[in-house]
């Protein structure tokens, strides 16, 4: 039988107005997109009144690229966050007490006080817990792929996100290598912010563009504009897609400007005002928003109740977050073995 | 006769067969066996669970922590000790901090193929087990025997922590022994190689042969050298040594690694802190001099501790 | 008054003033001035001399070892000494290799923001000197003042081995002194930071202000402890804690790393081994516990020694 | 004035036979690769009688590539070469006696017995000392151009060689994305020989050709065909001449294989046969010594004098070797640092 001949493929950004199924799923995004910068605000809010154990590294600016990687994962599959990926952390299915608990410090974390605020994780529902060395992650994400091979489990993806900097590192080579020559469905998304810390791209790599060097390690390679929801859901999608339809490994590289500093320290002062004003520096939520209003899936009413909806579970978070209590360090076992029988019972403390 | 290299395929032959969780992943390991043959016709034998990897130290650590997390139990083969510098960053601060941080255990084994062998020079010779004794949340085993390379060798893949199994290239073929073990002395407890009373010798892998070499040379001299076998360093059986010690009144420390720091310090301290009053003399340390390891045989015999000049410390230990 | 961060950013400029072979290469470490601000100001004063690198470890220190192959003098700035284990192979199988090898001198400094501040986790927070001690052929040094932290990264650059500078980041902006130094006491020469008769507390970096706030406590109940500052773990100045303890009779070696090995095993151990007749009790060692460095500041603050654990254990000694 | 109308380029291959120039090259090249096949074959005879101390890694087939590296660079310009590069050092200028005083233990080699064999070099001579850890020479090669580049000094070159297996590493990743960055005059000559070890290509990397690695760094890419010695000296003078007038970083891949086991002690048995049988598997010495008959540079007299000439020095330099000390542990002075007086004075051996 002859294929149908098909409509030319329509492009996402220009989506059919009757295709509910992608009206829902960007909207999903976009409401897990406002909860991520809500709360973000919130925590920027509190480190700066002194509430905050810690850092903050926030997310403003890439959470179209985040969520998209977190909306295109389903149960069953990895992912390791990095550090501006609150939005692809709700999209997965983390709740939002996981992370007021781990940076307003209440041992009812996740990590339980012993690990902070963008190292949390929960291994066992397939999100990894990020270790601070760039690049550490994705050999992590790729042995768990490896492991399912071994055992003949396909139809699963993993993907881990990672910086125009964290590019540079050896782990990054390596991991993108060996899951290249296993051809493992590894979903690796860097996010080029244009800045590592204050480090410009022309002093972090000198190739024309980072997906270049998909064909260095014979994979897919993929570019995305970060600013665009409906690129990244599209882009993110068939990427996922072909991981778990047996494609290999993709590298995904989103365009994109961070909106805020590299942490809360951080005023960003050395981020080039041209860039700030070039289509880069765009905020890809107030993008989706207009994207939502112009297609008439919503209207100003829904916005604002949506906007409320969001606030309030951030501050009910917070509140409930507030009245918990700290870690105790006479409640903690001080050992570090799973195999309790095996410490070494010689104590210099 | 089986050789400590022999025990190594084996029990890694036996964890294959009685867990299929079990895969070996490391350079060469697959069709051609190894570097030093340690996986010789497993490959063949475990059909997809014995794996060649790409030179990638990190990667190969890494993938192995990601499999320990979907349940595996992945041993990972570095083909020298000495190149685990280079996957050093996911042992100390991945693996070793991911059941303290989540609570889900990470169970794997990285073989280190380490220490001293005439010729092979300042890269293809060190002994590493002191740098992953000082991070918290790993075991680090030294086997000095043949059955201690098989037995030990599968508890590690048994424990539910990463294990550090350094296993001595001298021994590989040097060491024989007459079948496989059919029990073991569980990890943490160290062993007592040969019983003495007049002093107390307490090393660990290929340096417990040289100790009791020594010991057998004193005993020409109607001295009764009491030789520790660690097994693993850690954790470190304290207790042993100290019983030891009690009953000896003397102890040399003795490592084949470099002097700063070390095994060698850790059992002196150990022992002054905890056992001051077991002392009849101040206690001494013998290790490998504080230069890389030579290449030249001549220097090599040098450079490390030998039977001989453990006897020579050891009798100025006990003219003490 | 100065910071001992600022002491550290003046040093480095004058380095680059005096020595036209001095570079420093780092992570954010040029038009922003580093992470920690240590070298701020310093690319616009020294112009193509105070450069960014990529996040490269592992090239940024493997390019300082051919660098100063070329008569330079780079310093390396790695954000966070934790860090350093990506970059570990190059420090200790090349840069510390190199000159014994070859009889060419490798000149290099590496700076490693080290140790813990409240909230930085466990991987902002480790110190690593005793893993680079352990290495023949590195220079490892661990300055606890403003004044050591100037003249010591100055003689870093000067000498002509590779030098692990371990910076402590609790100190950078908790100490202040009046001005610059001067003069200089030499490497490899311990300081008495507070003279006393009753114990002998020898410990480094940031321990030593514990330890001094620790003795200044229990001065009030009477007591007179001597501080020793090591100021470099290697080499190690093993006969001015012996001196000590000959006048004390009593010694507690205190770390902020963790417990196996480190600092403390090799001071006690070397006290053991050279000064057992000194020692008019046991020992004794006080380290952070042993698992990661904690996260949340209420665990931080129970896991490192204090001040208070401190006099809590010198308590005991005092008490033998 | 318009440029004249030039001749199409000739390839190297087809040469003019009246280019002196070029055939005294490769002749040169030629008897460079002879002495080093004469070198390995003695090296391996003494390896087989038990007279080497620790391994033997020879070049056999690897010796075009290896010469055309040695012989394109300059005094002055810095050369990194690995296990296989028994050619390319004699082309830099590595004497005879620094080779064979390693490989029979005299003390009066350029490592005095400290390290051996492959280890060897003279750094003050600009031929750097390999340590073993694969890739860990790249971004040393690197920091001597940028303290060069620091101070000014244009021109020179430094050229380094990896085997396929090596290119696996973060090492080598982060070198040569340094390199671009600053775009230095580095060459990094990939000898693909198909095996890392015994393993083979498909179980190293996944891209099409090594040589895709390039660009994703942002640099050169040169392929090379590594039984072709006027292929050799045609790319790698290229790359070189490229690098050395400011085009930054080059990465030279050559197709061979190679011809005898990983080391002495391996009969590489597991190398297909059918590459074995392919072009692959031609032996470049065999080839160059055919193409000097047939282009009449030299007759048959000529070519057994020259080998007569090369197993003459390799016989002196191993009779002279045999004759001089090995190292005396009691004239060492066990010292790592080159400030004496900062060596930890506290001895436990
Ligand atoms: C191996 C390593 N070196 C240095 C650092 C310190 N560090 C933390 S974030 C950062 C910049 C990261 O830049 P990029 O990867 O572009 O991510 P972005 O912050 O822009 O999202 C650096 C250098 C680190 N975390 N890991
Ligand atoms: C980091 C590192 N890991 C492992 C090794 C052990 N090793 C030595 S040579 C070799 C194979 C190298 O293969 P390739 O790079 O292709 O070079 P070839 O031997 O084929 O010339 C390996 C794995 C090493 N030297 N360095
Ligand atoms: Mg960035
Ligand atoms: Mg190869």
């Amino acid at each position: 039988m002859l294929p149908a001949i098909a409509a030319p493929p329509q492009r996402l950004d220009q989506p059919d107005p009757l295709d509910h199924s992608f009206a829902q799923t960007y909207i999903r995004a976009y409401r897990w997109m406002l909860l991520a910068r809500l709360t973000e605000e919130k925590l920027a809010n509190l480190y700066r009144g002194g509430k905050v154990q810690g850092g903050v590294f926030l997310g403003k600016g890439q959470e179209a690229v985040s969520v998209a990687v977190g909306i295109s994962l389903r149960r069953g599959d990895v992912f390791a966050p990095l550090i501006r990926d609150q939005a692809g952390r709700f999209a997965f299915g983390e709740s939002i007490l996981d992370c007021t608990r781990t940076y307003l410090g209440s041992r009812l974390g996740p990590m339980r006080g012993r690990d902070g605020n963008v190292h949390r994780g929960r291994p066992d529902e397939g999100m990894l817990p990020m270790i601070s060395h760039l690049g550490a992650m994705i050999p992590v994400v790729a042995g768990t792929l490896l492991a399912r091979k071994f055992r003949g489990q396909f139809g699963t993806v993993g993907a881990t996100c990672i910086g125009d900097g964290g590019t540079s590192t050896g782990a990054f080579h390596e991991a993108l290598n060996l899951a290249a020559v296993e051809r493992l469905p590894l979903v690796v998304v860097v996010a080029n912010n244009q800045y590592a810390y204050s480090t410009p791209n022309d002093r972090q790599f000198a190739c024309r563009d980072l997906v270049d060097k998909a064909v260095g390690y014979g994979i897919e390679g993929h570019s995305v504009d970060g600013t665009s929801l409906a690129d990244c859901l599209e882009v993110l999608g068939r990427a996922v897609d072909q991981a778990r339809g047996g494609g290999g490994p993709q590298l995904v590289v989103a365009s994109l400007l961070r909106l805020v500093g590299h942490g809360e320290h951080d005023d960003a002062s050395y981020i080039d005002p041209a860039l700030r004003n070039s289509s880069l520096g765009l905020d890809c939520l107030t993008l989706a928003e207009q994207h939502i209003v112009d297609s008439d899936w919503a209207d100003g009413a829904a916005l604002a109740a949506w906007k409320e909806d969001a606030q309030q579970q951030v501050e009910e978070a917070v509140a409930t977050t507030t009245r918990e209590p700290a870690p105790d360090p006479n409640e903690e076992d001080w050992c570090a073995l799973a195999s309790r029988h095996l410490r070494d019972g010689f104590v210099t403390e | 006769m089986i050789t400590y290299l022999e025990a190594i395929r084996e029990a890694q032959a036996r964890a294959l067969a009685d867990d299929p969780r079990v895969y070996i992943y490391g350079q060469d390991v697959g069709a051609f066996g190894g570097a030093f043959k340690a996986t010789k016709g497993l490959a063949k034998e475990y059909p997809g669970r014995v794996i060649d990897a790409p030179i990638s130290e990190d990667a190969m650590i890494g993938s192995a922590i990601g499999a320990a997390l979907e349940g595996m139990r992945p041993i990972i083969e570095v083909q020298f000790a000495d190149f685990s510098t280079v996957g050093f960053n996911q042992v100390v601060n991945q693996a070793a901090t991911l059941h303290w941080r989540t609570n889900i255990p990470c169970p794997i084994t990285v073989r280190l193929p380490s220490g001293g062998t005439s010729g092979a020079g300042p890269f293809h010779s060190q002994s590493m087990e002191a740098l992953y004794a000082h991070y918290p949340g790993l075991i680090v085993m030294t086997p000095a025997t043949v059955e201690d390379a098989y037995s030990m060798l599968l508890e590690a893949v048994a424990i539910d922590d990463p294990v550090i199994f350094c296993e001595h290239k001298y021994l590989y073929y040097h060491l024989k022994a007459d079948a496989l073990p059919t029990e073991a002395t569980p990890t943490g407890k160290a062993r007592i190689a040969r019983a003495g009373r007049d002093a107390t010798i307490v090393t660990y892998s290929a340096m417990v042969h040289e100790a009791i070499a020594c010991a057998d040379e004193l005993a020409t001299e109607g001295w009764e050298i009491e030789v520790i076998d660690l097994r693993s360093v850690k954790p470190l059986d304290t207790d042993t040594v100290l019983a030891s010690v009690a009953r000896t009144g003397r102890l040399l420390a003795v490592g084949e690694a470099w002097p700063w720091g070390g095994v060698t310090a850790e059992i002196v301290a150990r022992v002054a802190t905890d056992g001051f009053g077991l002392l009849d003399v101040p206690p001494m340390r013998l290790n490998a001099k504080d230069t890389p390891v030579p290449f030249h045989p001549n220097l090599w015999g040098t450079h490390r501790p030998t039977a001989r000049s453990i006897a020579a410390k050891l009798r100025d230990l006990l003219r003490l």
